[in-house]
């Protein structure tokens, strides 16, 4: 099935067919997981353009989190698909320690502070301790996090472990990072002003970006581009590019360009919702 | 069941399990083996490595003098399975009502709790002659200290686990105009119950400690008379077939209240 | 703030008024009916007993501490071992947690029989059955706790290219801290009167022999006062690793 | 006697149900308790239980209880007991060594392993040791535990055991004749053991419940002795995990011990009011009781002398 | 501080200034509430007509769950503040069983399946089991749980959850409803459908109505009516009439009129989360 398309939406380009930059950092093709009966992706194809932000939108349990756990190595696909990192095709298990991943939740670890817990990955490659603080400490401002380092987790806001959380992907620094809605648990209001920070620390960084959300406003304000995924089984079925110019202000949510690329969007993602949403209804489980 | 959801989310291995044979039959099948397997390990590795019998005699052995003797096993079980079985049932719900009350009323909490606590760091077998001298030979005497052993575990938890009722919970079955006993009976005690469970696992285990402990004091039947009676004759096989007899008892009675456990707190088993 | 600091205060004068009406109320049933001290000695005079016989007393004690700290630290190595082993080599638990389950089914008193006839009358029976009253539940609470770990949490740490044995050092170990403590708090008293039962079938000295000997000798202020001593080294040795536990948990 | 003129009353034991105690289960057995208008409820003993003290606060009517060195202490602590009979005549407990090992003599003993109970038998221990001039800290004595095995196994030098119970388990489980023993009797000391006790109250009000009780329980261990087998068969309807021929021998054993010193003339049960003050003067000397007792309290003889000398002889 | 507007919005009334309906169902006037140090509510004025869908916005923390607490007679305001009901002068205890509460989240019973769920406040009512769970029963299909009457919680969706809350609410029948962010735990893909649902069940049975959300496209989505709060000490800061037509259509939030509301409310909303933002970030607990 196809998106409706709205006329003149900006450029869309099919998934099928390939993004047309030269060089990407990532590419998957035809790549299919089964999860005993359940087919979770299915034919999908994504590329990601070094320092690109791709943002992926999709209805719940489409397999974007699947998705997220094969390019960060701790799935493999099913055999036949093609995955290419920095231009080398390889396995997924090779890509262990080679991407920075945030998953959906925090997943601070409550007895560590807040320094301890960005550290953490570098602790893992074997740096010494020390040092690894004096980098984070280094870092800590730019996250809003000043002063806040000997705090623990639990003695934290919402917004700040995120930001944390952030930190600790920023601080393991590899060719790309894989942000699974690391805004899903916050409220509207905190999740604005965490959504413009982001993008002041990206800015700044310019790392490449695969970021997950279930929010049309943040993946258009957020994205270079945005994917819409199918219901399950998952695959790309929109691919958009988000033509608005950076940097990109909050008002810009209101204007008229925004609002055209959400209703394209919203149509697709109505589409795809409404597939799933009664047979989801009855499946998914909570939490 | 046929939940979509019960369906859905296991099917792959559901459909996998069926192929075989129904779960529990299964799983009694594999508890068998596993207690075959166990019974040829113990008696290969005695005659295997020569162990003396003073250390460990051949399984055969004992149940063999089991058998020799049958009634006084059956009874003794069937004794102490009675002194576990009353103190257990008024440890348990003891244990509910004073967790109930303690939650309630907070100044008797505080005066009583700790002589709960103290109560609870005494060896009861030191004033074993005091039960005696109160309850005599009996079995209630038997029950009281398994009784002793019991309740307080579940005191504990029954108070633990209804402080971890929700406020906002209370918040709204105060906003339908619940009553205080509504409130107790419709809220507060299921959300305790996964915690009372896991209290109630614990005291099953406890209760026949104090029903053998109990059998100490002076008595002629139970499994805890057969166990000293064999330790102080030097009785190995006498007292691995008491232990036998004990652990049938005790693994039984466990086995029990986490079955009933799994039926009434099934909401809790998922998390 | 005031408030806050009230509040633990008169929940203390209520434990101690508690403590008080119940000295009170043993003290005038032993006076009021004259009950002789082989049914129950008054509190004062159990007091006055226990600080008569108290370098017997603190000897006793000191020997079943011995056991049962010994015991209890055996007991929780040897239950954190094995549930560290299940946890690194899943395939043991299938060997391991049926056994343990069907042991610990068994009433420890069970085994003092056995454990008297292999280990001898010394400390090192009642070491070998603290260790094994222990042992069980510090390896149930250290494994419930090691199995809590979040999922995605491990995936996480793996994403990072961690090892088993960083998971496990980094995420499963502290994540199994707050239930292993809980196990070793409750394992406390149980370790001074596992200790104490089984000094009473037979040993060299401790509490237990005390008892036994005061009992014999019809000696009944003094099994109340090295009663009044068990409960006290027992609160004690609770106290401490409870303290203990508020220390290194601090996050919770 | 119909039941309901039945009189209630109980029994209790020093220890476990065994042949140490046959005549009292084939008394009950066999009626003779009823007989006599008693409905008699035998209680066993247990560790850390104290039959003076059950029988002093009238938890039991009769006790069967330690020995009179635990009637001294009772009566010393001021429990109102009263012994009305006595037992085994001569101690039960003996001292055993290898006879191929270094312990020839009592003077062999300084500066070995012993081990006894300190349940009554570590004063024999020091009674005999001080008949021949050793302190008892000239060796090493130790708490005896549960099971003969250490000394079997070579780890200690002396062993106590009673001749109707350790010993059979020794001689079990070694070579005959491998054993050289040390008898109390032969250093001067006796030791008589097994007391009937009952409440000092009893012993005024009902003094027709005593002698009643008394002459059941001698009939019953007059049958136990012309039947061992039957009586053994009889204690082990009550206790059925116990092994027959220690049984059997354990009888054999306790006859002799109930039988012998004044008993073989004045039948069993008798009090011999010249081994008690021996022993009271004994425990006396050595401060185990604080203070002398009043003899006559405290063993009372004449329930069992109102039964003709017929009836006690077995 | 006076909320920054664009021209002409739609009719903007300021918050101290009575709605002008005749005869309110509910109104507060002059409420505070303090809790021991922290001034949560500082005169507060609203008032809610019969029949009508009012929609609450506010940053974190300002008070938006204690205003609701008051409405549903948990917390007495502090002594000299009016609280009217149905045209008279009350205490919040008053209210206790005559306003029907759904809190912020489903707080359904894990031990009670779907219909015993719904059917909790009609038992504590003191109806029959049997009649109340018929009168439950016929109501499922409308809040498409038909078939799901026999299900556990725990074997439901979120969106699903969120419904069998909501029916427990409407089975309450009182005058008034307080919903406190009832789909705050969604994603925003199934938010999306539970608003829209929502309507329609509201279309049907013309329930009075106070609904508080994070969300400034919920509450234009929803409402009739719009109250932003202040930070805390909360009150009202703006009352925004929501003049767009009814039944609502999803694609009315690209609409022009949608925007231009959703602008204004941004505003007004910007000025107060930013002011709240930097010190709720350091103070609120997680969770
Ligand atoms: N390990 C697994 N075993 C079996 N099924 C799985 C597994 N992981 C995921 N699935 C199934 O695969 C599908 C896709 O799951 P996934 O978590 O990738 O969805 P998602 O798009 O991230 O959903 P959400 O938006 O809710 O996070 C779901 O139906 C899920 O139940
Ligand atoms: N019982 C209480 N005791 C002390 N402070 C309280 C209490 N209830 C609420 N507060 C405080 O009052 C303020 C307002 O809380 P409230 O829960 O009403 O905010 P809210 O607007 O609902 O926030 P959110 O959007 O996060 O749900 C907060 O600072 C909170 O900490
Ligand atoms: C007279 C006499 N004294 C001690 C023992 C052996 N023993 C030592 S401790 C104990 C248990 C409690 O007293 C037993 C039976 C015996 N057999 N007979
Ligand atoms: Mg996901
Ligand atoms: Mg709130």
């Amino acid at each position: 099935m196809q998106a409706v398309r709205l006329p003149d939406p900006g450029p869309i380009i099919e998934a099928p067919q390939a993004h047309p930059r030269p060089e990407p950092l990532l590419e998957l093709r035809a790549i299919n997981k089964t999860f005993g009966s359940v087919v979770a992706l299915s034919g999908l194809q994504a590329s990601v353009a070094p320092g690109e932000f791709v943002t992926v939108v999709g209805p719940s349990g489409c397999g974007k989190s699947t998705l997220f756990n094969i390019v960060a190595g701790l799935e493999e696909p099913d055999t036949g698909g093609i995955l290419r990192f920095e231009g080398k095709s390889c396995h997924a298990a090779d890509l262990l320690g080679r991407v920075s991943f945030m998953p959906q939740r925090d997943l601070l670890f409550p007895w560590r502070n807040v320094v301890d817990n960005a550290i953490l990955a570098l602790e893992v490659e074997g740096m010494k301790r020390d040092q690894a603080r004096a980098k984070a400490l280094k870092m800590l401002p730019e996250f809003g996090l000043a002063g806040f380092e000997k705090q623990y987790p639990n003695q934290l806001s919402g917004g700040m472990r995120q930001r944390v959380a952030l930190m600790r992907t920023f601080l393991f620094e590899r060719g790309l990072m894989l942000l699974d809605e690391p805004f899903g648990a916050l409220d509207a209001l905190t999740r604005t002003m965490m959504q413009r920070w982001l993008l002041d620390v990206w800015q700044k960084y310019r790392r490449t970006i695969l970021f997950i959300t279930h929010d049309v406003d943040e993946a258009i304000f957020l994205g270079d581009r945005v994917l819409v995924m199918t219901a399950r089984p998952g695959s790309v079925k929109l691919e958009q590019v988000v033509d608005l110019p950076r940097p990109r202000q909050p008002e810009i949510v209101t204007s008229p360009e925004f609002v055209r690329l959400k209703r394209t969007l919203l149509d697709a993602i109505e589409e795809e919702s409404m597939k799933s949403f009664q047979s989801s209804i009855a499946q998914e489980k909570s939490q | 069941m046929s939940s979509p959801a019960a369906t859905s989310i296991g099917g792959g291995r559901a459909a996998a399990r069926s192929i075989t044979m129904p779960d529990p039959l299964r799983k009694l099948i594999r508890l068998l083996l596993g207690l075959v397997l166990a019974a040829v390990i113990w008696e290969g590795a005695v005659l295997l490595f020569g162990i003396r019998p003073y250390y460990l005699p051949r399984l055969s052995t004992i149940l063999m003098a089991m058998a020799a003797t049958p009634r006084a096993y059956v009874d003794g079980f069937l004794r102490t399975l009675a002194e576990t079985l009353i103190g257990f049932a008024s440890g348990g719900a003891f244990g509910v009502l004073t967790g109930v009350v303690f939650f309630r009323v907070r100044a008797l909490r505080e005066m009583i709790f700790p002589i709960f606590v103290v109560s609870q760091t005494i060896p009861v077998i030191a004033f074993g002659a005091l039960v005696v001298l109160w309850f005599g030979n009996t079995l209630l005497a038997k029950a009281i200290i398994a009784f002793y052993l019991t309740f307080f575990p579940v005191t504990v938890n029954t108070l633990l686990g209804l402080e971890t009722v929700d406020p906002k919970q209370v918040a709204l079955m105060r906003s339908f105009g619940a009553s205080n006993r509504q409130l107790l009976l419709c809220l507060q005690l299921p959300t305790a119950l996964p915690q009372i469970f896991v209290a109630l696992r614990l005291a099953a285990s406890l209760s026949l400690v104090g029903a053998i402990v109990g059998e100490w004091f002076g008595d002629t039947t139970g499994l805890g008379v057969l166990l000293l009676q064999a330790m102080f004759t030097e009785n190995v096989v006498a007292i691995w077939g008491a232990l036998l007899a004990a652990a049938l008892l005790g693994t039984g009675f466990y086995a029990v209240i986490a079955a009933l456990e799994r039926r009434l707190v099934f909401w809790s088993a998922e998390q | 703030m005031s408030r806050a600091l009230a509040a633990p205060s008169l929940a203390f004068q209520r434990g101690i008024l508690g403590a008080v009406l119940l000295a009170a109320c043993w003290e005038g049933a032993a006076r009021g009916l004259h009950l002789p001290a082989y049914v129950l000695p008054a509190v004062s005079d159990i007091l006055v007993g226990l600080w008569s016989k108290r370098t017997i007393l603190f000897d006793a004690a000191g020997y079943t501490l011995l056991e049962a700290l010994t015991g209890y630290g055996l007991g929780c190595l040897i239950g954190i071992g094995l549930a560290v082993a299940i946890a690194l080599a899943p395939a043991l638990r299938t060997a391991i947690l049926p056994l343990a389950t069907a042991i610990n089914s068994v009433p420890v008193v069970g085994y003092s029989p056995l454990i008297l006839l292999w280990f001898g009358i010394g400390v090192s029976s009642k070491i070998v059955m603290v260790a094994m009253a222990v042992s069980f539940t510090i390896l149930l609470s250290m494994l419930a706790g090691l199995d809590r770990v979040d999922r995605r949490a491990v995936d996480l740490m793996k994403s990072f290219g961690a090892s088993r044995l960083g998971v496990l050092w980094r995420l499963r170990l502290p994540t199994a801290l707050p239930l292993l403590l809980a196990g070793m708090r409750v394992s406390t008293v149980r370790s001074v009167i596992v200790a104490i039962v089984t000094e009473m079938l037979g040993a060299h000295g401790g509490l237990g022999w005390v008892i036994y000997q005061a009992v014999l000798q019809i000696d009944f202020v003094q099994v109340w006062s090295a009663i009044f001593v068990a409960s006290a080294a027992s609160l004690a040795f609770f106290g401490l690793v409870g303290l203990l536990e508020r220390k290194i948990l601090f996050w919770t | 006697a119909p039941a309901a003129e039945l009189q209630k009353a109980s029994l209790r034991l020093k220890w476990l149900p065994q042949a140490q105690f046959a005549g009292f289960y084939v008394a009950a057995a066999k009626g003779y308790y009823k007989a006599e208008g008693i409905d008699l409820t035998i209680n066993p003993g247990g560790p850390n239980l104290l039959t003076e003290n059950l029988v002093a606060t009238g938890a039991d009517t009769f006790g069967l209880s330690g020995g009179t060195d635990s009637v001294f202490a009772a009566r010393d602590k001021g429990l109102p007991i009263v012994c009305i009979g006595v037992s085994h005549q001569i101690t039960p407990f003996i001292f055993v060594t290898r006879k191929d090992g270094p312990v020839k003599t009592i003077q062999d003993f300084k500066g070995k392993t012993v081990t006894t109970w300190f349940t009554g038998a570590n004063h024999v221990l020091t009674g005999m040791l001080a008949k021949e001039g050793i302190k008892p800290d000239e060796l090493k004595i130790q708490p005896q535990q549960v099971s003969v095995t250490p000394f079997v196994d070579g780890n200690v030098d002396v062993v106590t055991a009673t001749y109707y119970n350790e010993f059979y388990t020794i001689q079990s489980r070694m070579p005959k004749d491998s054993l050289k023993t040390f008898v109390a009797e032969d250093y001067g000391i006796t030791f008589p053991r097994d007391t009937l006790i009952v409440a000092e109250a009893t012993a005024k009000e009902k003094p027709e419940l005593v002698k009643a009780f008394l002459r059941a329980s001698l009939k019953g261990w007059k049958d136990a002795f012309s039947d061992p087998k039957g009586a053994v068969d009889t204690v082990m309807a009550t206790a059925p995990t116990l092994d027959r021929a220690q049984q059997e021998f354990m009888l054999t054993e306790v006859k002799r011990l109930m039988t012998a010193g004044a008993a073989a003339k004045n039948g069993m049960f008798w009090i011999d009011a010249d081994a008690v003050k021996t022993a009271h003067d004994f425990f006396l000397k050595y401060g185990v009781i604080s203070k002398p007792v009043d003899l006559a309290a405290a063993y009372d003889a004449s329930f069992i002398q109102s039964i003709p000398a017929a009836d006690r002889l077995p």
